[in-house]
């Protein structure tokens, strides 16, 4: 039997990896990718607690973590082509508008 | 409700009806309304006289003006004898005048207006003479002052009307500054600003000092003082008198009006009616004594030299009204009342009569420019003759009772200073005589001196104006003999009248005295005249003479004592300057708006530092927070 | 008194915000529907609030039409509202100034239309709620909210540098009223947890608290009335201001400052104000000459007048802090002459201003040639700046100038000055707009129509009904005044020397 | 033993791609490895007895988000993508916090106690059937959620439609 903490530290490595490409990625489509990569290393936890303690509320989560990786995929991408019309790049330290 | 009440409301009445639908409906029939309410506010003048005559006296609140804790006002009307004298002088001036603009005023574009301001004056001046309290009085005597303002600058599209206008009104606040100041002391002195207590109880505060900006002085002369302050600047006596001659901007009606008969002589009303004060201190009657006096020399050297005939006229005026505070500074407000009431029948008719040459000469003032009118219009020449002779103080005419009588009880009472404003009057009697006949004959006599094309256009005026020149000139001879004194055999009727509300004014002198006195004053009248006669008649080339020999006198005479110039020097441009440059360029701008900028600018430049750390860039702040979670981690762990 | 327990007042504060979201609602661009639902909820606004005058119990100085409901129960925050002599006349002065801006921005306002309507419903509210609460919280709310629409009204629809004037003034304001919220919560626990401004007045102070309280509030009010030293947001915003926004700041918001001293400071601190009465006269005085010189130098029309209103003003907080019946009510009155007089100057200087589009005082000329009526009613509304008898401005500066001098001579004399300056800077204000030639940029301009004359129409009437029977507004504020003055007259004298040591700074 | 070894592969798998998505310069390869990602990611799913979310995560995630993400990469502009640079300057800096993080996170791991267990054993589910015993929990205490999940769902797709929409002028 494969222990619990196996899965949690798996989880926390593709975790790490994503914030790694997130922090360092200039292309800004990636560190979208990079977002989704923390959401299933989040989800793989979660059905790891639900088989562990063998309670569904683990896998109720990872579905609405799904719903809610499709929804923020689908506005995110088109935040990016409304960003790309503007700016026409692609690249996050192009981008500081936002400078004070 | 008492008729009286139509006194004042009749002409209010007219005013609003005027103003209301003159420009649209009335247009030249506007004089209708104006002329009827005043019409009949004489007549009921003439009734409530015939009362007060029957020993009748009104003194009632219509309603509640303003309360206020202690201080209650109410609006109320005065009517006793020295409140009939006036309302006769105003309603007869103002009548007779509001008929002769008709002539005059003819075919102006702002006719309905020119009525409508004169009905306001003739309401606000009764206001102002039948108040029965202080505060009411200053209603009347601000509202005289408005419509002075307005008719002054009624040709408002030329900017000397319109700065005169201003003048005159801001000069006025002045006056009305320290007059305010005077009620207010009045309240806080005796609780209440009704004419019958405030006088009744001033003896009781006859030898009371108070303390007034740190400086112990006496009550009754501080409020004497403050209220005459008032009467300065009303009845432009020195140093307030720069905004008469500037007034004669306005249409000549209206300078027989308001700035000869009924609105300048408020200041000397103010004096009389508040005579119980007065007469409590004998500084403040010294003061306006020699005020009265000063006033009246300074005016009539002035007056000798200037070339324009109102404004000649304004100087006689404003010497005239110094007569007047002469009088009532030595007590005898009697005679200082008696020269109010005839001195508004002969210079209003002055003044008309000048204007009735200013419409011949097509609107020309300059007496230079003048000369041999006196057979073009010969009903001018004649009414303007006698208005001069009354003012020359001539035996029989109605300026000689009223001037005489000022002089004997001035050189007679027992004013400290009597002897003295006596000499002056006497000096002054004379200078009026000339300068009055200096007018004439350059206007009347000798060649026409003017423009072929004016020439040609003098014609005497329309009956509109010759009709009350007539009847101002019938009051110009005769109002003085209600008032000839005993020693002519008459009964002073009118001091005895008045008697009652001014107290009987005291001489102390022989007959012979008084003949002598009386003697001077038609010796300096008549030189007056011949010295006038010999300059301006037999040898013309004397003033010119003169006038080189004595250039400097001349010329500071000519400027009128530099004072206009004196008072834009020293407050007029100095206060606008500061205004510009200190409170604006420094004040606001440099002191309040620096610490207001300053501590937001301060702000900014922190802020400025501090936004350096916001890159806009969306991995720096990610990575920034992901260190926050690193320390909070570590930390924890540490613990 | 509460009318069958009809919610008067809780009806006027929440009808115009009734009328904004309505507002909302419709179609931005039918234009003429938003002006006449505005036109007819101010309207109604004003005919609501006509019983408070005729049925106010003048014989009481107690709150009336009161209303309290629970509203944060656990920090003992209540929907409190009710008015007294004090503040009925200015609740009746928002509601009708409103009706005027609503007129007045007719045609001159073209963009955002909708918004701009909406912006006057809430200030509308917002200004009578402040009037009106008598719980510290709803009064600090309403407080606040008031700048939101104002700060719009200045930054949306001004002049060319409103977004400066817009902050300014929003800065100005939120800094004295952050003070005063601080001063709210210590007196909120020192009077033992209530905001209820009825029992905090019944309670007294320690000494040094007041004076400090004292301080906070007076940082909040002055800035609003506003005070000498901090009245310079006063020009820019009134300058960039849009007409309706320098009516409403002049007639009722700056209003506010005045009145927050008498329901507040006053009652609150009574030692303390006396105390600092010589700071107060001092910097009154100041104000009244300062701002009637300077008006003297001022090119802009709007300006002129901004800076007449710091001196009027300051008759104002002379007569408050005089002490003294004739100058309280002679004050109160003058807050509502001044939003009388120069709500209608304001008014009048917007009419002409759309139809010439400059403010230059040098650009005018000749006006009353051009247009007769209107030069005629402008010269009422001067006449009753300056103080004239028989216009409401005099009953009010006589009376201040009474009380002023009552409680210090010099006080009273200088403030006398004012009215001559006064004088001075009005008629050659008046002189230079409207006589003399006729500058070409006036000439043939139409006179003013049938709906700019019923704009003025009311302030005509207030200004002579005021000048010539006064007793019909004074009569509301005999009994409120005279119980404040025996609030803040009672007790024992403290220490002055406090208050000459601030002179002595301030010298 | 073989479960471990199971484990093993899908886990070194997962991590070899994740960091493979990560690095590559091509963002087209990176969504090809993301999509072995996700396949073997719903592996692992299936062997912790979740097929239910293992079949969403192959139908979701690969069948509609990364068909989505490439679609968009189609917009770019490849070649040059290709040319420029990947990493940040800093990216030694997001190195070291993820490494540091990693560090501690796994130290922390080990003390980890589970909970309680709840009645959604093997058996049960065996029994009941997987994708059922979710259903019915989804359909009844967590109606709402899931009734607002698709209320996010819709609000997205209207968002995404306004925000992608070219801008049309205004008239």
């Amino acid at each position: 039997m494969v222990p619990l903490n196996w899965y949690l530290m798996l989880s926390a490595v593709v975790f790490m990896i994503g914030v790694f490409g997130f922090l360092t990625r200039r292309n800004i489509i990636i560190m979208f990718m990079s977002i989704e990569l923390l959401l299933n290393a989040v989800n793989i936890s979660l059905v790891a607690f639900s088989h562990y303690l063998q309670d569904m509320r683990g896998q109720i989560l990872a579905v609405f973590i799904i719903t809610v990786a499709a929804a923020e995929a689908a506005i995110g991408l088109a935040i990016i082509i409304a960003l790309f019309r503007n700016k026409d790049t692609v690249h996050a330290d192009e981008m500081s508008e936002m400078k004070g | 409700m008492n008729n009286y009440l139509l006194i004042p409301f009749l002409p209010l009445a007219a005013f609003l009806i005027n103003i209301l639908f003159g420009r649209k409906y009335l247009k030249d029939n506007a004089h209708w309304v104006s002329i009827l309410a005043v019409a009949g506010s004489w007549v009921v003048t003439v009734i409530t006289l015939l009362d007060v005559l029957s020993g009748k006296v009104v003194n009632e609140d219509i309603y509640s003006w303003i309360v206020s804790g202690e201080f209650k006002v109410s609006v109320g009307f005065l009517i006793d004898q020295l409140t009939a004298v006036m309302l006769v002088v105003v309603t007869t001036c103002s009548a007779l005048i509001h008929i002769y603009s008709v002539g005059y005023m003819q075919g102006d574009k702002g006719y309905y207006r020119f009525f409508a301001y004169l009905s306001l004056f003739t309401f606000c001046m009764l206001m102002l003479v039948m108040a029965n309290n202080f505060l009411q009085l200053y209603f009347g005597w601000e509202g005289v002052g408005l419509c002075s303002y307005f008719l002054i600058g009624y040709y408002f599209d030329k900017k000397p009307a319109s700065d005169a206008g201003k003048k005159a009104f801001i000069v006025n606040r002045f006056g009305d500054f320290g007059f305010g100041l005077g009620i207010i002391m009045i309240f806080l002195t005796f609780g209440t600003v009704y004419y019958e207590p405030v006088f009744s109880q001033a003896k009781v505060f006859a030898v009371q000092t108070i303390n007034f900006l740190g400086y112990d002085v006496h009550l009754m002369t501080l409020i004497a003082l403050l209220l005459f302050c008032g009467s300065i600047g009303k009845s432009a006596q020195m140093p307030l008198h720069v905004w008469l001659p500037d007034a004669m901007e306005g249409p000549t009606p209206v300078s027989a009006l308001i700035h000869a008969a009924t609105m300048v002589t408020a200041g000397v009303f103010l004096v009389a009616r508040c005579s119980p004060i007065f007469s409590l201190s004998e500084t403040a009657l010294m003061i306006v004594a020699l005020t009265g006096a000063i006033t009246s020399l300074f005016a009539a050297t002035i007056g000798l030299v200037q070339n324009d005939i109102k404004r000649i006229i304004a100087y006689s005026t404003i010497s005239q009204l110094g007569y007047m505070f002469l009088a009532a500074g030595v007590g005898a407000y009697t005679a200082g009342m008696f020269h109010l009431y005839t001195h508004a029948f002969f210079k209003a008719l002055l003044f008309l009569c000048a204007g009735s040459v200013m419409h011949a000469m097509s609107g020309e003032l300059d007496l230079q420019k003048m000369g041999g009118l006196k057979k073009y219009m010969p009903i001018t020449y004649w009414t303007m003759l006698f208005a001069s002779l009354s003012i020359a103080g001539v035996p029989g005419f109605a300026g000689f009772f009223s001037k005489d009588e000022i002089l004997w009880l001035a050189y007679s009472g027992q004013s400290p200073v009597g002897k003295f404003v006596w000499a002056i009057g006497t000096v002054v009697a004379f200078l009026t005589a000339f300068y009055s006949f200096r007018l004439i004959f350059l206007t009347f006599h000798g060649k026409f001196r003017g423009t072929y094309e004016q020439e040609h256009h003098l014609h005497e005026s329309p009956k509109a104006m010759t009709i009350p020149l007539i009847i101002l000139c019938i009051g110009a001879v005769a109002s003085g003999w209600i008032g000839i004194p005993h020693l002519l055999g008459g009964g002073e009727h009118f001091t005895e009248f008045l008697t009652p509300v001014l107290g009987h004014p005291e001489a102390h002198g022989t007959h012979a005295e008084e003949w002598l006195v009386m003697a001077i004053s038609i010796i300096a009248g008549f030189s007056g005249v011949g010295l006038a006669a010999l300059f301006y008649l037999v040898k013309t080339d004397i003033p010119v003479m003169l006038a080189q020999k004595f250039n400097a006198t001349y010329k500071v005479l000519w400027n009128k004592y530099y004072v206009d110039e004196l008072y834009s020097f020293i407050i007029v441009r100095p206060t606008i300057w500061t205004a510009k440059n200190i409170l604006i360029g420094v004040t606001d701008a440099k002191i309040i708006e620096a610490i207001v900028n300053g501590i937001p600018k301060g702000i900014g430049e922190f802020s400025r530092i501090l936004r350096k750390v916001q890159t806009g860039l969306l991995q720096r702040y990610a990575a920034i927070m992901a260190l926050g979670v690193l320390i909070i981690m570590a930390v924890m762990l540490l613990r | 008194m509460n009318l069958n327990g009809f919610p008067i007042l809780s009806t006027l504060i929440f009808l115009p915000i009734a009328g904004a979201v309505l507002l909302l609602l419709i179609s931005r661009s039918n234009e003429n529907l938003i002006k006449w639902v505005s036109l007819i909820v101010s309207i109604t606004v004003f005919i609501i609030s006509i019983p408070l005058f005729t049925e106010f119990n003048k014989s009481t100085h107690l709150m009336q039409f009161t209303e309290k409901h629970a509203w944060v129960p656990s920090l003992n925050i209540n929907y409190s509202l009710g008015i007294d002599g004090i503040s009925i006349l200015f609740v009746l002065l928002s509601t009708l100034i409103t009706i005027l801006c609503v007129l007045i921005s007719w045609n001159s306002i073209k963009a955002k239309t909708k918004e701009f309507y909406i912006s006057i419903l809430i200030m509308e509210s917002a200004m009578i709620g402040v009037f009106c609460s008598l719980d510290f919280m709803l009064f600090y709310l309403f407080w606040e909210a008031m700048l939101i629409p104002m700060y719009l009204l200045i930054g949306v629809w001004g002049g060319s540098n409103r977004i400066y004037a817009a902050v300014k003034f929003f800065l100005f304001t939120l800094v004295g009223s952050l003070l005063m919220l601080i001063g709210i919560i210590v007196l909120y626990y020192q009077a033992g947890r209530t905001f209820d401004i009825l029992e905090l007045m019944t309670k007294t102070y320690p000494y040094q608290l007041q004076i400090w309280l004292l301080w906070a509030f007076f940082a909040a009010f002055a800035v609003k009335v506003p005070m000498f030293p901090v009245h310079t947001w006063l020009p820019d915003a009134h300058t960039e201001a849009p007409t309706a926004g320098s009516v409403i700041l002049a007639a009722v918001l700056i209003k506010m400052g005045a009145y927050g001293f008498i329901r507040f400071s006053l009652p609150l601190f009574p030692d303390a104000s006396r105390a600092m009465t010589p700071v107060m006269l001092t910097l009154s005085v100041i104000a009244i000459i300062y701002g009637a010189v300077i008006c003297l130098a001022q090119t802009d029309l709007k300006r002129l007048i901004a800076y007449s209103s710091v001196s009027h003003m300051g008759f104002v907080t002379l007569g408050i802090f005089a002490l003294n019946s004739q100058g309280m009510e002679g004050g109160i009155l003058q807050m509502i002459n001044h939003g009388v007089v120069t709500g209608a100057l304001f008014l009048s200087v917007g009419m002409i201003y759309d139809r010439t589009h400059t403010r230059q005082i040098s650009d005018y000329g000749g006006v009353a040639s051009a247009m007769p009526v209107y030069a005629s009613l402008f010269m009422v509304f001067t006449l009753a700046s300056i103080g004239l008898p028989a216009t409401n401005g005099f009953i009010g500066e006589f009376l201040i100038i009474l009380g002023g001098f009552k409680a210090n001579q010099w006080a009273g004399v200088l403030a006398a000055t004012g009215v001559i300056i006064g004088a001075g800077y009005m008629l050659w204000l008046y002189q230079r707009v409207f006589f003399m030639e006729t500058n070409q940029k006036v000439a043939g301009l139409a006179d003013i129509n049938l709906r700019e004359i019923i704009t003025l129409l009311p302030m005509i009437i207030l200004i002579f009904w005021i000048g010539i029977y006064p007793n019909a507004f004074l009569g509301f504020m005999h009994e409120s005044v005279k119980h404040l003055l025996e609030r803040v007259n009672s007790g024992s004298m403290h220490e002055v020397g406090v208050a000459k040591n601030i002179l002595e700074i301030i010298k | 033993m073989l479960s471990e070894l199971f484990f093993g592969y899908y886990a070194s798998a997962i991590v070899i791609f994740s960091l493979l998505v990560v690095t590559r310069s091509n963002p087209v390869h990176s969504v090809m490895w993301m999509l072995l990602l996700f396949f073997h990611i719903a592996g692992l799913y299936l062997f912790l007895n979740a097929e239910f979310v293992a079949a969403i995560q192959i139908i979701v995630y690969a069948g509609a988000i990364l068909v989505l993400f490439l679609f968009i990469l189609l917009f770019l502009n490849l070649r040059e993508e290709l040319k420029v640079k990947r990493f940040i300057g800093a990216w030694p800096a997001g190195l070291f916090v993820t490494t540091a993080l990693l560090v501690i996170v796994l130290s922390v791991v080990r003390s980890f106690v589970p909970g309680p267990a709840g009645k959604y054993s093997i058996e049960f589910i065996k029994q009941e059937t997987h994708t059922k015993a979710l259903g019915k929990l989804l359909y009844t205490d967590y109606l709402f959620p899931f009734e607002i999940a698709s209320l996010v769902l819709l609000v997205a797709i209207i968002g995404a439609i306004v925000l992608a929409k070219r801008k049309t002028r205004s008239k």
